[in-house]
C-alpha cells in the first residue's frame, strides 16, 4: 500500500527523519512506536504531504506520491489525524464532519449561487452521514456544540470521525489514544477494527499504549532517532533487546516477571 | 582624467545621495523592524511617529533660535533632538499605555495590533497637523555644505563637481553611531539581551524574571529615539512636511522587508538597497559613459534603463524578487 | 434671493491633502477680497458677502463633490471660489455646479482640458490655461539664447499640461529638450530624478512644479549636487519663500508668472501685508481675483445671484472700462453702481478670454541680488 | 442584543443619519452621501471577503479601485481614431511582445535547471526588455503627440458606460490573480507588502502611461448612465412633472439624477450582497471557515487552501474594481493623482473593521457609516470648534489656529472611531456571529 | 482559539506584517499582588487548586501538589490530565478560581510568575524552553537576569553539570540537538539559583542515554538542597527517583504516595505506567 524509501527530513542540521524505509501492507493495521522525538510525527507529516521531504521517496500502490500536497493525497484516499487535535474550532461538530467529503458541488461558488437545490439534497445526505458517525462515536449529544469547546478526548474522536466521512484507503492516526479514557479507547479500537474489516481501510497508527497496540496492530514498526529500528509482531517487538533499550525500557521485563 | 570625471559624476549623483538617503531609510527601517521583532507587528504609524518627533524637535529648535542659540556651522536642530525624542517618547508611551497595552494583556494576535496601528496612524496624522499645520517647515540653519560642487570644481579643476552636504555627512555619521550603539546595546547590555530574549520567546523571558513591560517600554523609547533622529536628519536634509513623512512609510517598509523583518542588519542593508535601486536603476548613464568612453563610443541616448516615473516600482519589484527567492528577506538567521 | 442681506460664497480648496500647505493662504486672500467688498459698504445696498469654506481634499473627488453639494444645497452659496486641483474642480463642475447652475471661479485649476469641459457657461478661472504659459516660457528661453534645457514637472495635470505645451512651443522655436522627467510631489527623495536630469544635461533646468513641494525639492537637490546652476521657473514656482530658502543659489534664475504690467501685484502686496496675510504664496493673487470678480459680477448684475455672476463675470473682467487694482474694489463698486464699466486688472492682471479663462499676461522676471526683478511683461 | 435585532437597529441608525442630512442639510447632500455610501459599501464588501472570510490582508485596495476607474475610460470613451492610426497597432503588438517575453522567461525557469536556468531567464528578460522598448517607445510617442492637450491617448471603445463596471471587475481580478499567484504561492504569505507595492505600481502606470488614459492629465467628461441635469431642466415635460410635485426644475433634476445613480448602485450592491451571503451560507462558506480555523487540517481534509485563498483574493479584488468603476462613473472623470492610500486603502479598512469583519452586512453598514462621517465630520468639526472657541477673544491666536485646523479633525476622528470600536466592540458593530 | 475576540486573526499568516514567532501565553502586563505569611506546611504546595485557561472550562479540580525541601516530587498521569496545567498553576501562569500556593512559609497565590521567579522558583516548560536565537551562554545569562551578584560561579557549576554546554557556549541554542537543548533549559533554570526547580517533561525527546544522565543530574541538583517538582512521561524511571509521586487524572489527584509506593501499587501500574 505504502512504501517509504530511505526517507530523510532535516530541520536545519537536525535529522528528524534520517533514512527511514518501511512498508505498510494493504489491509493491515500497522503500529508505529518509538521514543519521543523519534520522528514518527515528522514521518507522518512527510508521507501525508504536510512537509516536503529532504530526500527519499514515498509510494502509494506503486505510484510515486512524494511531495504531493495534502489535498491531493486526500483525494487519493490518504487521510491522517493529528497528534494535537486539529479541529475547526469555530464550527460545530456536525459541520466539522460535513466539510470533509471532497467533490461537494456546493464547494464551487457557481453551484453555491445557482445550484441550491442540488446542494440541499447533497447536504441532507451529508447530514445523515455525519449524524451516524457522531452516533457511532457516542458524541451525538454534542453535534451542535462548537468543536473548540470539546474536551481533548472528544476532539480526538472527532478527528477519527472525519476519516469515517469518506471512503479512505489508508488512514494515518497520530496518537488517537492520547488523552482518551480507556473505555472510550476500547470503543475507538473496535471502530478501527470494524473499519479495517468491513470497509477495508488500511491503518497506520502511532501510539504509546502498548496494550492498545498489542490488541490492534500487526505488524509493529519501531522508530528511533529518525530511522526504523525494528519491525515485527508485537511479541517480537516486546522481546527485541534494542527496542527495550531505546523505547520500552527495562520496566517491561519487570512486568513480565511479575506477570509470570 | 576623464575616468576621474566619470567617477566623480557617479559619486556625486548616485553614490553620495544614495548613501545619505539609504542611511535615512535605514534609520526608519530600524524602528519598524524593532517593533516587528519585539512587539511583533508592523507599525503603520511609524511614519507619523517620525513626523511627531521631528515636529517636537522643530518647535524646540525655533525656541532655541529665538534665544539666539546656535551651533555655528552645524544645525541648531541637533541640540533639539533630545527634546524631540522626549516628545516622541511621551507620545508613544502614552499611546502604549492607552492603546497597545490593553491588547498585550489580552494576548491579542499581531494582526489585530497592525489594525490598531492603522487607527493610531490616523490619529497621529491629525495631531501633527493640528499642532504644526500641514505646511512646509524649514528649520535647517548652519552651513549647508561641507564641500559644494563649485568649490570642488575650483579646487580640483575637474569638469564635474562633487558636493557633500553637512546634513548628508551628519546623517551618515549619525546613522553609523546610532547603529553601532544599537548593536552594542542589543548584544552587550543586559537590557539589550533581555530584549532579544523577549523577542525570541516571551514566556520564557518572563520565566527568567525579565519584566515584559520593561522590555516594551525600552523598545518604545528606542523606537521613539530612532524615529526622531531619522525624522530630524531627514527634515534637515530635505524639508519637513507631515504628508511627506507619511509617504516615507512605503520605502521604509520596503527596506525593512527586503532586509528581513525583525533583523537590524537587514533593515540597514534594506535601506541601502532601496535607496541604491531607486537612484541607480533609473540613472541615465550618458554622462558617466561620455567621460569614461572614448569620443567615438560615446552614447547618443540617455542610456537609462527605466524612466524615473517608475523609481518606486523599482524598489517593489526588487522586493518581490527577493521574496520569491528568499522568502524571509536577505538576512534572516539571526533576528533581533 | 436678491434681497437677502447676506450672500454666501463657497471657498472650496484642498485644506487637507497634497496641497494642504498652499490652501490656507489662498483662502485668506479670497476672503480678503470679500472683506474689502463688505467694508466698502457699497455692495448692493448693504448685502454682505459671507465666505463658507469647504475641503476639496484636492484629490478625493467624491469628498469634494459632497462638500460642494453641501455648500450649494444646504448653505445656499450662490457662487464658488474654487476649486483648486483640476481633478476635483472638474468633478465639482460636472456634478454640482452645472447641475445647480452655480458659477465657479477657480484660482488654480490650470488643466487645458477644463477649457473644453461641458460647463454651460458657468466655469471661469483666473489662472491661465497652461497652453499660453508654455509659449511664454519658450520665448523667454529663446530671448536668453538658451537652446538646450532639461525639464522637470510636477506629476500632476498642472505640471504635465504645462510641460507638454512648453515642449511643443520650444521645439517649434528650435530648442531641444534633453530630458522631460516628472517628479512626484511630497516624496521623500529626488536624487534619482536629479541624477537622470543632470546626466542628460542642458543649459538650464526648467522646473514646472510647486514652490513649496516637489519643485522646490528638485531645485534643492539640483543645487545640492551642483547639477544645474540656472533654473527656469513656471508660475507655480513663484514665491519669496523659495528665494529665501535657497538663497544665492537661485541667482540668475528666471521665470514667468501671470502678472500685469502696472501696479496690480504691488497693490496686492500692500493690502496683504496690511492684513497680515502671506500674499506671496502660490495662487494667492488668483484667489483674491477670483473672489473679487464674483463680487463685481454680482454688483454689475445688480443682484447677488448665481445668474448675475455667470452673466457678468466676463464683462467686469475685461475691457472696456476703468482698470481696477487690488484694494480698489470700493471704487469699482461705485462705478458699477453708477452704471459705469470696469476692467478688473487685479493682482494677476486678469483678462478672461474664450471660454472664460485668463488670457495670461506674464511677468518675465529674473532673480537678482536675492530678489525678483522684472525683465519685461509678455 | 439578538444579532438580527442589532442589525436592524444599526441600519436604522445609519438610515436616520442619512435622512437627518436630508432634513437638516439638503436632500441632494443626503443622496450624494447615500450614493458614495453605496460605492463604499461595495468596496468594503470586497475587502471583507478577503479579510473577513479568508484573513487575507490586502493593503492595496487603492490599486484595484484605480483599475476599475481605468476600465471606465477604456470602455466608455469614444476611440481616438487618429491615435489608433498613429500607433495603435504597434502598441498592441508591443504589449503582446512584452507578455510573450514574460511567458518565455517563466517557461525557461520551469523547463531548465541548474545554473543555466537563472542566466537563461535573466538573458531573455533583458533582451526582451530592450526589444519591447524599441517597439513600444515610438508607438507611444506617436500616440501621445496626437493633440496632447485634449487627447493624446487611444481613447476607449465607445461602449455603454455600464459595461465598464464588470470590466473593471475583470481588470482588477486579472491583476489580483498575478499578485496572488506570486505572493500567496510563497512559502508563507507576503500579501500585505505585495499589495501595498502593486497598488503603488498600478498608480505609477496610470500616471506615467499617457497613451492609456492621459496619465496625470486626467480624462474628464466621461459618459453617464443617467441623464444630464441640464437636459432635464430644458425638458418641458420634466419641468412640468417636477412642478406637479411642487419642486423647482433645478432641485428636481439634481435629485432625479442622483436617484438614478442610487438605483443603479443599490442594484449592484444588492446583487453582490446576495451572492456573498449565498456563498457564505453554502458548503463553500463552510469550507472557507474551516480553512480560516485551521489551515493544516483543512489541507489534510482535501481542501486546496492556496487555490481557495487565491479565489477569494481575486473575487474580493474584483469587487473593489467594480466599486472603482462605479465611483469613476459617478465622478465623471478619471484623475490618477486622486488615488491616495489613506483614502482608498486605509479608509476602506476602517469601514470593514468598524462594520464587523466577516459579516457582509457589517461591511455594508461600515461603508455607509464611515463614509457619512468622512463627509460630515468637516461641518460637525467646524460647528464644534466654533462652539468651543466662542468664549475666546476674537484676536486670540489659539482660536484662529483651532478654527483653521478643523479639517484635520477628519483623520483624527477616523482614528478615534477605529480604536474605540476595536477596543470596546472588537468584532465590529455587527459581529460575525 | 479561545473565543477571545482580540485573538481572532482570521487565520491570517501574513509574515510581512505579523511576527508569530515566540508569542507567549502569559499576560505580562499584570501587576503582582503581595505575598502573605503562611507558616507551616510543606516547602512548596499548590493546595486544592481549581481553575483553567481564560474563560474556558476548569481543567484542574481541587488538585494538590507539594514538595519538601531538597526532595523530588513527580507528577504522572495520562495525556491531557492537567499535569502541565497544574505546574503552570503552581507557577502562577493561570488564574486559580480556588486554592492556594504556598512557598517557604508564604502564601504566594497572588504573585505573578515574574514575582515567583524572584521568590526563588524556577520553571522549565515542556516545549519552547530555550531562547533559540541566543547563544548558549546568553541563555544562561538570561537565567541569571534577576541576579545582581556575580553569577560566573553558578555558570561554572552549570558547565560542570553539563560539560557539553561549555564547548557550545558561543553557539546559538537553536542549533543544538534535542537533548542538548534540554540541558540548556535546565541550566538556564539553575542560573536563577532557585529554591524550587519545576520541570515539565524534561526528558521528552531526549535519547535514553541522555535521559539517564538527566535523571542523575536532577538527583544531584536535589542533593544541593533544591526542591524539584517535575512532570514525567517516563513515569517508571521518574518514580524510582521520586521521594513523592502524584497521579493526576482529569485534573484531580487520583493517587499520591512515595515513588516506591506508587510503583508497587498494582492499580497505578496497570492504568498509568503501562503495566
Ligand atoms: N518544524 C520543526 N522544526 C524543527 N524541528 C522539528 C520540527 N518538527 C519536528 N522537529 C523535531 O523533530 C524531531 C522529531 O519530532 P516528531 O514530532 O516527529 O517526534 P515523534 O516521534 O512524533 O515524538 P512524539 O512521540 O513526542 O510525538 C523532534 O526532535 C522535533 O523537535
Ligand atoms: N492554553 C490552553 N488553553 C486552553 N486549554 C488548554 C491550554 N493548554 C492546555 N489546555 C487543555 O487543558 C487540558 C490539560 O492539558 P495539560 O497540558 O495540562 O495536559 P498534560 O497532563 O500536561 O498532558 P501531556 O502529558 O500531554 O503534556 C487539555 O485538555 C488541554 O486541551
Ligand atoms: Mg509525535
Ligand atoms: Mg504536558
Amino acid at each position: 500500500m505504502i512504501r517509504v524509501d530511505n526517507l530523510h527530513r532535516h530541520f536545519g542540521g537536525f535529522r528528524a527523519v534520517d533514512g527511514a524505509s518501511l512498508e505498510i501492507a494493504k489491509g493491515s493495521i500497522t503500529g508505529l512506536v518509538g521514543p519521543n522525538g523519534a520522528g514518527k510525527t515528522t514521518l507522518f507529516n512527510v508521507i501525508a504531504g504536510a512537509l516536503p521531504p529532504t530526500s527519499g521517496r514515498v509510494y502509494m500502490d506503486g505510484e510515486d506520491i512524494t511531495g504531493l500536497p495534502p489535498h491531493e493525497l486526500f483525494h487519493k484516499g490518504l487521510l491522517r489525524t493529528f497528534q494535537i487535535a486539529h479541529e475547526f474550532s469555530s464550527m460545530t461538530c456536525r459541520e466539522n464532519l460535513m466539510m470533509v467529503p471532497g467533490g461537494q458541488s456546493g464547494e464551487t461558488l457557481w453551484n453555491a449561487w445557482i445550484g441550491r437545490g442540488r446542494i440541499a439534497r447533497e447536504e441532507a445526505v451529508l447530514l445523515k452521514k455525519a449524524d451516524e458517525v457522531l452516533d457511532f462515536l457516542t458524541i451525538s449529544h454534542l453535534k451542535d456544540e462548537r468543536a473548540g469547546n470539546l474536551s481533548g478526548g472528544q476532539k480526538k474522536l472527532l478527528e477519527l470521525g472525519r476519516t469515517m466521512m469518506v471512503d479512505a484507503k489508508i488512514v494515518f492516526l497520530d496518537e488517537v489514544g492520547a488523552g482518551v479514557n480507556r473505555t472510550l479507547l476500547n470503543t475507538i479500537g473496535d471502530a478501527i477494527l470494524r473499519l479495517n474489516k468491513e470497509r477495508g481501510y488500511t491503518f497506520c497508527m502511532i501510539e504509546h499504549d502498548m496494550d492498545f497496540i498489542g490488541r490492534l496492530c500487526d505488524p509493529v514498526i519501531v522508530m528511533a532517532e529518525g530511522h526504523v529500528l525494528a519491525k515485527g509482531t508485537i511479541e517480537e517487538i516486546k522481546a527485541n533487546e534494542q527496542v527495550i533499550e531505546a523505547y520500552l525500557g527495562t520496566g517491561l521485563k519487570n512486568k513480565d516477571q511479575v506477570g509470570a | 582624467m576623464d575616468l576621474l570625471n566619470a567617477i566623480v559624476a557617479l559619486s556625486n549623483f548616485v553614490l553620495i545621495p544614495a548613501i545619505a538617503y539609504g542611511s535615512q531609510l535605514a534609520l526608519g527601517a530600524l524602528g519598524v523592524t524593532l517593533i516587528y521583532g519585539i512587539l511583533r507587528f508592523s507599525n503603520f504609524a511609524h511614519g507619523d511617529t517620525m513626523a511627531f518627533g521631528t515636529m517636537s524637535a522643530i518647535l524646540f529648535t525655533w525656541w532655541l533660535q529665538s534665544l539666539g542659540v546656535s551651533l555655528g556651522p552645524l544645525p541648531t536642530a541637533l541640540l533639539a533632538i533630545p527634546a524631540g525624542i522626549a516628545g516622541a517618547a511621551a507620545l508613544v508611551l502614552l499611546t502604549d499605555r492607552g492603546v497597545y497595552r490593553f491588547y498585550r494583556a489580552q494576548k491579542a494576535k499581531p494582526v489585530i495590533l497592525v489594525i490598531v496601528s492603522m487607527g493610531v496612524m490616523f490619529i497621529y496624522n491629525g495631531v501633527v497637523r493640528l499642532i504644526v499645520g500641514p505646511g512646509d517647515q524649514n528649520f535647517a540653519d548652519g552651513e549647508r555644505f561641507l564641500i559644494s560642487a563649485r568649490t570642488f570644481r575650483d579646487l580640483t579643476g575637474l569638469e564635474e563637481g562633487l558636493a557633500i552636504r553637512t546634513t548628508q555627512a551628519l546623517t551618515v555619521v549619525t546613522a553609523v553611531i546610532v547603529v553601532a550603539l544599537l548593536f552594542w546595546f542589543l548584544n552587550r547590555t543586559r537590557t539589550g539581551k533581555s530584549m532579544r530574549a523577549y523577542s525570541d520567546n516571551e514566556d520564557l523571558a518572563l520565566l527568567s524574571g525579565i519584566n515584559p513591560e520593561r522590555v516594551v517600554l525600552v523598545t518604545w523609547l528606542i523606537v521613539a529615539a530612532l524615529a526622531t533622529v531619522a525624522g530630524v536628519l531627514y527634515g534637515l536634509d530635505k524639508t519637513f512636511k507631515p504628508f511627506t513623512y507619511f509617504q516615507l512609510l512605503l520605502p521604509i517598509f520596503a527596506s525593512a522587508i527586503v532586509g528581513g523583518l525583525g533583523n537590524p542588519i537587514g533593515a540597514i542593508a534594506g535601506g541601502f538597497i532601496v535607496a541604491f535601486s531607486e537612484v541607480g536603476i533609473t540613472y541615465a548613464w550618458k554622462k558617466v559613459l561620455n567621460h569614461a568612453l572614448p569620443e567615438s563610443l560615446a552614447p547618443d541616448g540617455l542610456v537609462q534603463l527605466l524612466s524615473t516615473d517608475y523609481k518606486f516600482a523599482v524598489s517593489f519589484v526588487i522586493l518581490v524578487i527577493v521574496l520569491l527567492f528568499r522568502p524571509t528577506g536577505l538576512f534572516r538567521g539571526k533576528s533581533v | 434671493g436678491s434681497h437677502a442681506t447676506e450672500a454666501k460664497i463657497g471657498v472650496i480648496l484642498g485644506f487637507t491633502g497634497p496641497i494642504e500647505s498652499l490652501t490656507p493662504m489662498m483662502a485668506d486672500s479670497a476672503e480678503l477680497a470679500m472683506k474689502e467688498v463688505n467694508e466698502s459698504g457699497k455692495f448692493l445696498d448693504g448685502v454682505t458677502l459671507v465666505p463658507v469654506r469647504a475641503d476639496s481634499t484636492c484629490v478625493d473627488s467624491a469628498a469634494a463633490t459632497a462638500a460642494a453639494e453641501r455648500l450649494v444645497t444646504t448653505d445656499g452659496v450662490v457662487a464658488i471660489m474654487g476649486a483648486d486641483c483640476s481633478g476635483v474642480t472638474g468633478a465639482i463642475l460636472a456634478n454640482v455646479a452645472v447641475a445647480n447652475g452655480i458659477p465657479m471661479v477657480s484660482p488654480s485649476a490650470t488643466s487645458p482640458a477644463l477649457s473644453t469641459a461641458e460647463d454651460n457657461g458657468l466655469f471661469f478661472r483666473t489662472a491661465p490655461s497652461d497652453a499660453r504659459q508654455g509659449v511664454v516660457l519658450a520665448e523667454i528661453l529663446k530671448a536668453r539664447g538658451i537652446n538646450e534645457v532639461a525639464v522637470t514637472y510636477s506629476n500632476s495635470d498642472y505640471g504635465k499640461g504645462l510641460a507638454d505645451s512648453f515642449a511643443a512651443a520650444y521645439a517649434e522655436m528650435g530648442g531641444s529638450i534633453t530630458l522631460n522627467a516628472p517628479h512626484e510631489d511630497n516624496k521623500a527623495d529626488y536624487s534619482a530624478e536629479i541624477a537622470a536630469l543632470a546626466s542628460a544635461g542642458g543649459e538650464a533646468l526648467m522646473v514646472l512644479g510647486y514652490a513649496d513641494s516637489g519643485g522646490r525639492g528638485m531645485i534643492q537637490a539640483s543645487v545640492d549636487t551642483g547639477a544645474f546652476d540656472v533654473f527656469g521657473l513656471g508660475d507655480g514656482m513663484y514665491g519669496d519663500a523659495l528665494v529665501d530658502a535657497l538663497g544665492g543659489s537661485m541667482e540668475d534664475s528666471f521665470g514667468a508668472v501671470p502678472w500685469s504690467e502696472g501696479d496690480g501685484a504691488d497693490a496686492f502686496k500692500t493690502i496683504t501685508d496690511a492684513a497680515g496675510i502671506n500674499g506671496e504664496s502660490s495662487f494667492t493673487r488668483e484667489s483674491y481675483d477670483a473672489a473679487a470678480l464674483i463680487a463685481l459680477a454680482m454688483a454689475k448684475g445688480g443682484e447677488a445671484t448665481s445668474a448675475a455672476v455667470a452673466a457678468n463675470l466676463l464683462d467686469v473682467a475685461n475691457a472696456p472700462g476703468e482698470p481696477i487694482l487690488p484694494g480698489e474694489l470700493g471704487k469699482a463698486l461705485e462705478i458699477l453702481a453708477a452704471g459705469g464699466d470696469i476692467d478688473y486688472v487685479g493682482a494677476s492682471s486678469v483678462e478672461l478670454i474664450g471660454p472664460g479663462e485668463a488670457a495670461g499676461s506674464y511677468r518675465y522676471y529674473e532673480i537678482k541680488d536675492g530678489g525678483y526683478s522684472t525683465v519685461e511683461f509678455k | 442584543m439578538n444579532p438580527s435585532v442589532r442589525t436592524w437597529v444599526m441600519f436604522a441608525l445609519v438610515s436616520a443619519l442619512i435622512l437627518g442630512t436630508g432634513f437638516f442639510q439638503s436632500w441632494n447632500s443626503a443622496l450624494l452621501i447615500l450614493n458614495m455610501g453605496l460605492v463604499s459599501a461595495v468596496m468594503a464588501l470586497g475587502v471583507n471577503l478577503q479579510w473577513g472570510i479568508a484573513g487575507l490582508f490586502n493593503v492595496g485596495v487603492m490599486g484595484f479601485v484605480a483599475l476599475g476607474g481605468l476600465a471606465v475610460v477604456l470602455i466608455s470613451v469614444p476611440p481616438v481614431t487618429e491615435a489608433w492610426a498613429a500607433g495603435g497597432g504597434r502598441l498592441i503588438g508591443a504589449l503582446l511582445l512584452g507578455l510573450a517575453v514574460i511567458a518565455a522567461a517563466v517557461q525557461a525557469w520551469k523547463r531548465l535547471s541548474g545554473v543555466l536556468r537563472g542566466w537563461a531567464m535573466a538573458g531573455l528578460l533583458i533582451v526582451g526588455f530592450f526589444v519591447y522598448r524599441a517597439v513600444l517607445d515610438p508607438a507611444v510617442e506617436a500616440i501621445e503627440s496626437v493633440n496632447p492637450a485634449a487627447t493624446g491617448y487611444l481613447g476607449g471603445l465607445g461602449l455603454p458606460v455600464l459595461l465598464s463596471w464588470p470590466v473593471g471587475g475583470l481588470l482588477a481580478a486579472g491583476a489580483a490573480w498575478v499578485i496572488g499567484k506570486t505572493a500567496l504561492g510563497l512559502r508563507s504569505d507576503y500579501l500585505a507588502i505585495a499589495t501595498l507595492g502593486i497598488a503603488e505600481i498600478v498608480i505609477a502606470i496610470l500616471k506615467a502611461e499617457d497613451w492609456l488614459a492621459r496619465g496625470v492629465k486626467n480624462v474628464i467628461g466621461l459618459p453617464r448612465p443617467v441623464p444630464y441635469e441640464i437636459d432635464l431642466q430644458n425638458d418641458p415635460a420634466f419641468v412640468d412633472r417636477a412642478a406637479g410635485f411642487g419642486l423647482d426644475a433645478t432641485t428636481a433634476s439634481t435629485v432625479y439624477v442622483k436617484l438614478g445613480y442610487s438605483v443603479l448602485f443599490a442594484a449592484v450592491l444588492i446583487v453582490l450582497l446576495v451572492l456573498a451571503q449565498l456563498a457564505l451560507k453554502s458548503p463553500w462558506g463552510r469550507m472557507m471557515r474551516a480553512i480560516r480555523d485551521n489551515e493544516t487540517a483543512a489541507r489534510a481534509m482535501g481542501k486546496n487552501v492556496t487555490a481557495r485563498h487565491l479565489q477569494v483574493f481575486v473575487l474580493g479584488s474584483a469587487i473593489c474594481g467594480i466599486a472603482g468603476a462605479m465611483m469613476t462613473t459617478l465622478d465623471g472623470q478619471l484623475t490618477p493623482i486622486s488615488y491616495q492610500p489613506l483614502r482608498f486603502t486605509f479608509l476602506v479598512w476602517v469601514m470593514v473593521i468598524v462594520g464587523g469583519s466577516g459579516n457582509n452586512l457589517g461591511a455594508v453598514l461600515g461603508g455607509f457609516l464611515i463614509w457619512f462621517l468622512w463627509v460630515q465630520v468637516e461641518p460637525f468639526g467646524q460647528w464644534i470648534m466654533t462652539v468651543v472657541t466662542s468664549g475666546m477673544a476674537d484676536g486670540n491666536a489659539l482660536k484662529a489656529h483651532l478654527l483653521d485646523s478643523v479639517q484635520h479633525m477628519r483623520l483624527l476622528t477616523m482614528g478615534v472611531i477605529l480604536l474605540l470600536v476595536l477596543r470596546f466592540s472588537p468584532r465590529g458593530l455587527l459581529p460575525e456571529r | 482559539m479561545s473565543g477571545n475576540p482580540y485573538q481572532d486573526d482570521r487565520g491570517n499568516r501574513d509574515l510581512s506584517i505579523t511576527n508569530p514567532k515566540g508569542i507567549g501565553e502569559i499576560d505580562g502586563t499584570r501587576k503582582s499582588g503581595a505575598a502573605r505569611p503562611a507558616p507551616g506546611g510543606p516547602f512548596l504546595i499548590g493546595e486544592a487548586m481549581t481553575g483553567g485557561y481564560g474563560r474556558g472550562a476548569d481543567i484542574l479540580h481541587g488538585c494538590t501538589i507539594a514538595v519538601e525541601k531538597g526532595q523530588i516530587a513527580v507528577i504522572v498521569g495520562p495525556n491531557g490530565a492537567g499535569k502541565s496545567t497544574a505546574m503552570k498553576a503552581v507557577f502562577g501562569m493561570l488564574d486559580l478560581r480556588a486554592g492556594h500556593v504556598r512557598l517557604d512559609g508564604e502564601d504566594i497565590t497572588a504573585l505573578t510568575p515574574q514575582a515567583r521567579v524572584a521568590k526563588g522558583m524556577a520553571f522549565v516548560p515542556q516545549t519552547n524552553n530555550i531562547f533559540t536565537s541566543l547563544t548558549v551562554q546568553e541563555n544562561l545569562e538570561m537565567g541569571a537576569f534577576l541576579r545582581d551578584d556575580d553569577f560566573r560561579g553558578t555558570m561554572e557549576q552549570v558547565f560542570e553539570l553539563f560539560p557539553i554546554l561549555r564547548d557550545k557556549r558561543r553557539q546559538p541554542a537553536g542549533e543544538l540537538s534535542g537533548g542538548q537543548r534540554q540541558q540548556v533549559a535546565v541550566g538556564r533554570a539553575l542560573m536563577t539559583r532557585p529554591k524550587v526547580l519545576m520541570l515539565d517533561e524534561p526528558t521528552a525527546g531526549v535519547s535514553p542515554i541522555v535521559m539517564d544522565e538527566l535523571f542523575d543530574r536532577i538527583i544531584e541538583v536535589a542533593r544541593t538542597g533544591i526542591s524539584i517538582l517535575m512532570v514525567e512521561q517516563n513515569a517508571r524511571q521518574a518514580l524510582e527517583i521520586a521521594d513523592k509521586g502524584y497521579v493526576l487524572v482529569q485534573g484531580g489527584n487520583a493517587f499520591a504516595g512515595t515513588g516506591k509506593e506508587l510503583l508497587a501499587d498494582a492499580e497505578v501500574r496497570r492504568s498509568f505506567l503501562g503495566g
